[in-house]
């Protein structure tokens, strides 16, 4: 949108759309809330399309990779296939994901796939707290102490350490580190709260920028 | 005053709605007071936040190398209620963009959710476009990974892994896929800044990245990077409201106490 | 704005060629070697002949551009929506009085100064010719400067006499006569009152000019004002003007008087680089020049106006500077701005008004620059403002030869070498290095860089990583990874291990969730919501399991859905055989989803999975009608989403089975009794399953716990032996 | 039969991605990349069956009259596949104009009902020992101090030697170091607590290849 008029125009739709779906967490109204509705749904429905349009740049960056034999391009082939089949399979089958072709590849393929990927976080996390829990600083050793505590504080093992540990852990979990996670949540919702007016009010527009 | 009061009764707005609404409504005034404080020129101190210091330098290295940067905007859209923080990450990028274009450092910009792409490609595109004559640096390149939280943290690694990363800026909503990046960034040794406002995520920002934002200070990007009056004077009205909050809570307090 | 190399007339971005003098714009200008001189096509980074580093300061455009400016300068071109004239006032005025130092500098030096007012001319200039250039105003002075840099060596060797000729007509000949001693003249006297006074009186006059700018435009606006009255009716304005702004004429004059006659080459260099070289070519329409004499009060009284009241704000640069924006950096980070020892020069005090200016952000700055032993005012006149808006560069005063060396990979020990960020935005001593630097240096450094540049990025070495705190330690993967597989296999093989068994410990949140499903009537409806992905699966399918198989004895009805795509997928594979059971299928739309889903089920973008969704199944035709909300998730967000869309509008009772890896996040939203019951994963399963009295007594569900347990242990291990090592490489690095 | 395939298959796929410990290898980055490829394709099904399908194209060719206004959605839909298009590349930011306000006042209002009003009043404690004994004030105390020092802990303006309004900044600086030794608390226990749920997945799935695998052949 170039041009004063494509800018107001796109400003003026993000902000009457905004206030026709903010106005709904204020005031109960049938219309308003239908009206709420519709606009969600379309928005779910765009969003649906855009991913159609996010496919054409994984195809786009891929075949690049693959065109380019950049290292890797193998892989690339590797992963358009894995996706071109599933697609293919779903589209021709009514059921979709539900079909057995889809949910045969679901349950044996994605399925452990990503959780052993996940997986991997246990080694990631360990290696992690060997580094994250150094005493360098009063604030390091607090974190060190609540770490070991709410650790061993989960598993039947702390509790043959110390009886009261899995007390201790839930204090812990109770009363300071929800303090600290109130605090960030807090703020963060006030943040979240003027990065919104800005967009609302036409100030901050990343779109058209 | 009443007749506003009568009008949200009737709409049938809750005590608790009619304070938000409230809350929403001062702030609306505070900002506009505070921008023209701003515009007045009206000094304000911002408490020093390193990683927007130091992205720069991040940036040089990229220079230096000649290997990408890479941003990440995380697996937050624009369309729910994480727009927020993606929109921090897109200013964010933004900013690195026009940097990493002038120094003709390569840049990769990464996303999950489908429709901040667009976004993410428009806000680079005009770093592109607004490039300075005859700068050598190649177009920012905007992907779409995966439009799922660990296929996208997969494919990250896969970019952090496989394609010689200078420097990788994390910024935006992570969940717990983010260990995957961030350790892998640790392992293939690559300089990171993380930033989210998940304070599950957090924990892990803070062991794995070498300067951290932390929950808010995402969205002083604006502030920081790229000041305008209504950048530094939301960050006034936030502040203040924060104040507001805590006479809230602690007159609560006291009420409830005695 | 594009300017003309040639003769220095704005044109439109984009034009190809000056609408004054038709001149090729952008590629037709160079970019001068601060340290060999030689032109070099502005593309260029390092010089073609000796390799030193350019600085660009002018290409085309350069300074729209969000890549070439620091972080405290405007990433973005000026938005439409801001009122032209702003900016645009605001914008001319600096360089304006830049010019004016650069005029005065110059006028007691060499006539050729009187070529000055050349700049000027651009001021006036109508808006359409500058309309919504925000940054017009530092590109602007910049320009000039740039404009003047190439031809440098003709500037020197011609005299001024064969200037005269095609230059300034006689009629300069009076202003720069008068010039220097109407300084003088008001050197003599220095009373800032009249200064205050005026500048008010000037502001007045001009309010009505911009609205949306309350107090700054006004300043802004001034120079082109009062310019044009000065001209136009009395010609005793003039004379008011020049005492208002003397303390800054003054300070302007001081600069290069301080010096002993004998100058420095410095100051001399720096000359060079300011002077226009054009300038004889341009020959502006004389009405023009007639305005040159007025201009320098008008444009000193901006300045003094810009001292009092926006400081650094100016020196914001483009919009910043139109809307009078102004920071000051806390002091840890930016010791550029917060020296407060630095001491403010006596006729800044003098300057400074009712408190207006601060003087820790403009001290150091000006006290430093202001000293003429260091290369020259040139650098001074802006960078002194520049600075404060370049963190952690500026030391105060010298130039300082941080030539820091590379800690990373092939450059290692390289010092100085391509540092791009600074070319690309260079910062006063960048350039001051770059002039000071002998040209011997150089070459080889630039030829090591343009050969690094050239390789390709693959034959690079990895470098090390910019050096930072203990995160960059990569842990011990293999001894991590070993000691923890041994920790997770070692129980299947010796169960019974490990002390403790799974005896877990009690979970209130989790008891909590087991008497409310105990609470449920056979036929009343569960709603049971899949937002994890597979890769948390094998955590949650145990306890969702456990929760699960409690429901179906009950004999409730169950609706299944998920708010993650793969959700209903993954509740699809558990055993429903016997359960009274619908799959409404994938929400989309996360909290969008679910905030229709507070409108009703039916309406809802449920699709079903594998088959279309009943209308009201069980009977449920809202999330009202369902006696219990229970949600399986992975991640915060998700039970965010539902406390803060469904919870909001919605009086069912939501209650959650989470990783263990959110549960302190989820916490406050049990604590503050958003979420009715909360279990967090395996050991929550079992706490759930001794609250609703079962308990497991799978054998595998047991070793899983030992597994746990001594997988614990080892992590704690590690931490501690984490903590040993670097405490250990602490102690001997101090006795050594 | 399929399943016993099926099972061998996981398995195979899971030792390949196991192998990414001993380094990255070929057989890791091929699993990787079948994963991401998978999980692309599943969502777009999903895109196409759970949205698409019933939401728009159903709609309108079963009784395009009475879902007229899905019209719009389609021409945004049509606006933003234009980005396509370098002709029609600009015209797309409208759609993307529509889901950013959307999103800013999900962004809003999530905030404000979700997070700002809960969390506020579940800080509202009482601290007075008479209720529920000093115990509970004093937690209660921790609570509400942490979760207040913590929230000034981003104080963002008005610090640098100047306190804000009012407040002294030698307070300010206590107080929010105070707020970061809570953040710290929050942290450590995040991290321990992820620890867990990191080890499940991780025993689930060796507990994967030494149960399920025989158990599939036994079948």
């Amino acid at each position: 949108m170039k041009g004063k008029f494509g800018r107001s125009l796109v400003t003026a739709i993000t902000i009457s759309t905004g206030i026709l779906v903010l106005v709904n967490f204020f005031v109960r109204n049938d219309f308003l809330r239908q009206v709420q509705k519709t606009l969600l749904d379309w928005a779910i429905i765009l969003a649906a399309v855009a991913l159609i349009l996010g496919i054409f740049n994984i195809l786009a960056s891929h075949a690049r990779k693959i065109q380019n034999k950049k290292s890797g391009w193998p892989y690339s082939l590797f992963l358009l296939a894995a996706m071109g089949t599933v697609i293919v399979l779903g589209l021709a089958d009514p059921r979709g994901p539900a079909s057995p072709s889809v949910s045969w590849i679901f349950e044996y393929v994605q399925v452990p796939l990503q959780a052993t990927i996940f997986a991997l976080l246990a080694f990631f996390v360990a290696s992690a707290a060997y580094r994250a829990f150094r005493v360098r600083s009063v604030d390091s050793f607090i974190m060190l102490i609540v770490g070991l505590i709410v650790l061993l504080g989960q598993v039947p093992i702390g509790q043959a350490i110390w009886g009261r540990i899995a007390d201790a852990k839930d204090w812990i979990l109770s009363y300071p580190s929800t303090g600290g996670a109130r605090g960030i949540i807090l703020g963060a919702a006030l943040g979240a709260v003027l990065v919104g007016l800005r967009v609302l009010l036409g100030i901050d527009r990343p779109h058209v920028e | 005053m009443d007749s506003l009061i009568d009008l949200l009764r009737n709409s049938g707005t809750s005590e608790q709605q009619a304070l938000m609404l409230v809350l929403l409504l001062v702030t609306l005034p505070l900002l506009a007071l505070f921008t023209m404080q701003q515009r007045a020129g009206k000094p304000v101190a911002l408490r020093p936040i390193q990683a927007f210091h130091r992205v720069r330098e991040f940036i040089g290295r990229g220079a230096e190398t000649g290997r990408p940067i890479h941003v990440s905007l995380g697996t937050g859209g624009i369309a729910d209620a994480s727009t927020a923080e993606s929109l921090a990450g897109v200013t964010f990028m933004g900013h690195i963009a026009g940097q990493s274009i002038a120094s003709g450092a390569p840049l990769i910009v990464t996303v999950s959710d489908p429709t901040l792409l667009p976004l993410a490609q428009e806000t680079a595109l005009h770093a592109w476009e607004s490039r300075q004559y005859g700068c050598d640096a190649a177009e920012p390149e905007v992907r779409l990974v995966a439009p799922e939280p660990v296929a996208y943290a997969a494919g990250v690694m896969d970019t952090l892994l496989g394609e010689h990363v200078a420097a990788n800026v994390m910024v935006g909503k992570f969940g717990h896929e983010y260990l995957l990046m961030g350790e892998t960034g640790i392992r293939t040794r690559t300089p990171q800044i993380a930033g989210g406002i998940d304070p599950q995520t957090l924990a892990f920002i803070q062991a794995t990245a070498d300067e951290v934002l932390i929950g808010e200070e995402i969205f002083a990007s604006g502030a920081y990077l790229n000041p305008k009056p209504t950048h530094i004077a939301s960050l006034r009205v936030q502040d203040w409201l924060r104040v507001l909050v805590t006479v809230v809570i602690l007159v609560g307090v006291i009420l409830r106490s005695v | 704005m594009i300017y003309c190399p040639n003769c220095g007339t704005a044109n439109k971005d984009g034009s190809g060629f000056c609408n004054q003098c038709g001149h090729k714009l952008g590629s037709g200008s160079k970019t001068v070697c601060p340290s060999c001189g030689a032109p070099n096509p502005i593309e260029n980074v390092f010089c073609d002949s000796c390799g030193a580093k350019l600085a660009p300061l002018v290409t085309k455009g350069a300074e729209e551009k969000p890549g070439v400016k620091g972080l405290s300068l405007p990433t973005k071109p000026l938005d439409e929506e801001v009122p032209e004239e702003t900016p645009e006032g605001a914008s001319e005025d600096v360089p304006d009085w830049l010019h004016r130092l650069r005029y005065v500098t110059g006028a007691d030096q060499e006539p050729l100064a009187t070529e000055k007012p050349a700049p000027e001319l651009d001021a006036p200039m109508p808006p359409q010719d500058l309309g919504g250039e925000g940054e017009a105003e530092i590109p602007d002075w910049l320009r000039q400067l740039r404009a003047a840099a190439p031809p440098t060596e003709e500037a020197q060797v011609e005299p001024p006499a064969q200037e005269q000729p095609e230059g300034e007509p006689s009629k300069e000949e009076p202003a720069e006569a008068e010039v220097p001693e109407w300084m003088r003249q008001i050197g003599a006297e220095v009373q800032q009152a009249v200064a205050a006074a005026e500048a008010a009186e000037v502001k007045s006059d001009s309010e009505p000019v911009t609205e949306e700018t309350p107090s700054i435009s006004p300043l802004a606006e001034t120079p082109a004002e009062p310019e044009e009255k000065a001209i136009a009716e009395e010609a005793p304005l003039q004379e008011p003007l020049p005492q208002e702004v003397l303390p800054v004429a003054v300070a302007a004059v001081a600069l290069p008087e301080e010096p002993p006659p004998g100058e420095t080459p410095a100051p001399a260099e720096a000359r060079e680089a300011i002077l226009p070289p054009a300038v004889p070519e341009e020959v502006g329409p004389p009405e023009e020049q007639e305005e040159a004499p007025p201009v320098p009060p008008a444009s000193e009284e901006a300045l003094a106006a810009w001292l009092q009241e926006e400081g650094p704000v100016i020196l914001e640069a483009g919009e910043e500077a139109a809307e009078g924006e102004t920071i000051v950096f806390a002091p840890e980070e930016y010791p550029a701005v917060a020296l407060p020892q630095a001491e403010i020069p006596a006729w800044l005090e003098s300057l400074a008004p009712g408190g207006g200016m601060r003087p820790d952000a403009l001290g150091p700055a000006f006290a430093g620059k202001l000293t003429p032993e260091e290369a020259g005012l040139e650098r001074a006149q802006i960078p002194a403002w520049l600075e404060l808006l370049r963190p952690g560069r500026a030391k105060e005063g010298e130039i300082p030869v941080e030539e820091t060396a590379e800690e990373s990979g092939i450059l290692e020990g390289v010092r100085g070498a391509l540092r791009l960020v600074e070319a690309i935005d260079p910062s006063p001593e960048t350039q001051a290095r770059a002039v000071s630097e002998s040209a011997a240096v150089t070459p080889e450094r630039a030829e090591l860089l343009t050969r690094l540049l050239g390789e390709s990025t693959s034959s690079l070495v990895k470098p090390k990583p910019i050096p930072t705190q203990a995160v960059r330690e990569r842990g011990l993967p293999w001894l991590t990874a070993l000691l923890l597989v041994a920790a997770v296999v070692l129980p299947f093989f010796l169960p019974g291990l490990v002390p403790g068994g799974n005896t877990v410990p009690a979970s209130t949140p989790a008891e909590a969730l087991a008497s409310s499903v105990q609470s449920l009537q056979p036929g009343d409806t569960v709603l049971v919501s899949f937002d994890y992905d597979p890769g948390v699966s094998t955590e949650l399918d145990w306890p969702a399991r456990i929760v699960l198989d409690d429901l179906k004895q009950k004999g409730v009805n169950i609706l299944l859905m998920g708010t993650t795509p793969t959700g209903p997928g993954l509740a699809a594979r558990f055993d429903w055989t016997g359960a009274q059971m619908v799959n409404l299928g994938y929400l989309p739309g996360q909290e969008m989803g679910l905030q229709q889903l507070t409108a009703g089920i039916t309406g809802a973008a449920l699709a079903g999975f594998g088959g279309a969704v009943p209308d009201a199944p069980f009977g449920v035709r809202s999330l009202s009608d369902v006696k219990l909300i229970l949600t399986v998730a992975s991640s915060q967000e998700t039970i965010r989403w539902w406390v803060e869309q469904v919870g909001t509008q919605v009086q069912t009772p939501i209650a959650a089975i989470v990783s263990a890896a959110i549960e302190p996040a989820v916490r406050p939203y049990y604590a503050s009794d958003q979420l009715a019951g909360l279990v967090s994963g395996w050991v929550g399963g079992q706490a759930y399953q001794r609250g609703s009295g079962s308990s497991s007594t799978e054998n595998k569900d047991v070793i899983a716990l030992e597994a746990q347990s001594l997988a614990h242990l080892v992590i704690a291990g590690l931490i501690v032996l984490g903590n040993i090592a670097y405490w250990g490489k602490r102690l001997i690095g101090r006795q050594s | 039969m399929s399943e016993l395939i099926g099972t061998w298959i996981a398995a195979l796929l899971t030792l390949m991605v196991f192998s990414y410990l001993l380094g990255d290898n070929p057989l890791y980055r091929l699993a990787e990349h079948l994963f991401i490829g998978t999980a692309i394709g599943y969502a777009v099904l999903l895109a196409y069956y759970s949205v698409l399908r019933p939401k728009l194209f159903l709609p309108l060719l079963q009784s395009p009259a009475a879902n007229w206004t899905l019209a719009v959605p389609l021409l945004l839909s049509l606006l933003l596949l234009g980005r396509l298009n370098l002709k029609w590349h600009r015209a797309g930011i409208i759609p993307l104009a529509f889901l950013l306000g959307v999103g800013a006042a999900l962004a809003i209002g999530g905030a404000l009902f979700g997070s700002l009003l809960p969390q506020t009043v579940a800080t509202i404690q009482s601290i007075n020992p008479a209720e529920g004994g000093w115990g509970v004030a004093l937690s209660n105390l921790v609570l509400i101090v942490g979760t207040l020092s913590a929230l000034f802990y981003f104080y963002f303006t008005g610090d640098g030697g100047k306190g804000l309004g009012r407040i002294p900044a030698g307070f300010m600086k206590v107080w929010r170091g105070l707020g970061k030794w809570f953040i710290m608390v929050t942290f450590g226990a995040i991290f321990a607590s992820t620890v867990m749920a990191r080890l499940s997945l991780l025993i689930g799935r060796l507990q994967f290849l030494i149960y399920e695998l025989p158990k599939s052949l036994l079948k």
